[in-house]
């Protein structure tokens, strides 16, 4: 299991903030994880799809080859907007 | 120093605290981001700021260690309202204190320009004709990446 | 605002100032300089400040104002002191508003730049080897240069 | 007649932070302003030579070939080291 975050208007999109997801291998890369949530359908296939989604694995900036175990956190973010 | 806070921050302890850091200190420049009161043509009655808890620490605690492998500065401050704000608020802080004014420029510059692209934040303004997210700009995009050079 | 004085100044003073010129403003940047308590390896142990009254007003009434034909700034604040100063100190204060920091964050340091070489104000060091006239850096003329660009 | 201001390090070098001067002619340039102060003789001589003398006509920074007129304000100083 990972624990999967939701920020900002993809929250909003969603309607889920946080979510325990169970991984299809014991090894999955980002990009693995994402066509995972994506073949819920929508709005998780437009969502997962978006270009400019951002994931961080474990609060680090992660690439879509990035390998996430189970217990990682991983989160899902719009480009950010602070400052 | 990182802080994430719904309350407000004082300019002066801030500067104060950087003032007294060290005796070679001869140059401190600090920024503080306000909320304008205009987006557009639209009235911008007030917004919401949300974060990463944990990410966003890392990431700043990140940043001020890039600044100090880049610059000789003594030491940065950055603090990070979260929450509801209104117009006029203060935002983020940023400052910097070094020996050396280019120093402290650059440093304060640069942490800025990555905070606002690489630091978990997102605004949602509460607008006239409804709340909306804030859409990431492409010239922030295009400022942090000037310091590539 | 342009003030030449012997007394001391003060950073929340001069940023409530700048925070309340107007309601568009987004951005603030203050430089302040202080006295630094090293001379290489030599202990300063003060200086003492002298302008030229009349043409150091006029100076920096032109630098801000051919910052303002470069940047979409808001006002600017400078504050210089002369007169005896210890280590620690103030020495100087340079303040910008703006809307946007790109263009706070690129006056102040122009204004800073501009300042220290050309503004007719001179140090003196008290050093322990006795008063010595502090000579112009070259890195001063150099960093001028870049906003010629 | 022109006011004379000197500054810093050069008032210490002349003792001397202000004078009348007779210009010799009614209109002189800044050059031969410094010309007539270098014939003075030491230590006018070296101060007057130095390439890093800064002019100040007015209260305006003063290149060589700038006119002097009776009346005007001209300071001398070395390079600044404010800030």
């Amino acid at each position: 299991m990972v624990k999967v975050l939701y920020f900002a208007r993809l929250r909003d999109q969603l309607d889920c903030a946080e979510e325990q997801v169970m991984l299809r291998d014991s090894r999955n890369s980002v990009a693995e994880l994402r066509q995972q949530l994506a073949a819920r359908g929508e709005p998780w296939l437009s969502a997962m799809q978006d270009e400019n989604l951002l994931v961080a694995v474990n609060q680090v900036i992660a690439t879509p080859d990035v390998v996430v175990n189970a217990g990682d956190e991983v989160g899902f973010f719009p480009p950010v907007t602070g400052g | 120093m990182i802080r994430i806070q719904n309350e407000d921050f004082s300019l002066a302890d801030e500067y104060q605290a950087l003032r007294e850091d060290a005796p070679q200190i001869g140059a401190i420049v600090t920024f503080v981001g306000l909320v304008r009161d205009l987006h557009n043509d639209e009235s911008v009655n007030g917004m919401f700021l949300e974060h990463y808890p944990g990410m966003t620490e890392k990431v700043l605690a990140q940043l001020i260690e890039d600044a100090r492998q880049r610059w000789p500065i003594t030491n940065a401050r950055i603090i990070h309202r979260i929450g509801a704000l209104h117009a006029s608020d203060q935002i983020v802080f940023v400052g910097v204190n070094s020996a050396h004014r280019e120093a402290a420029f650059a440093a304060c510059e640069y942490l800025m320009d990555f905070l606002k692209t690489k630091a978990p934040f997102w605004k949602k303004e509460q607008r006239s004709t409804g709340d909306v997210w804030v859409d990431a700009k492409a010239s922030d995009t295009e400022r942090e990446s000037r310091w590539q050079n």
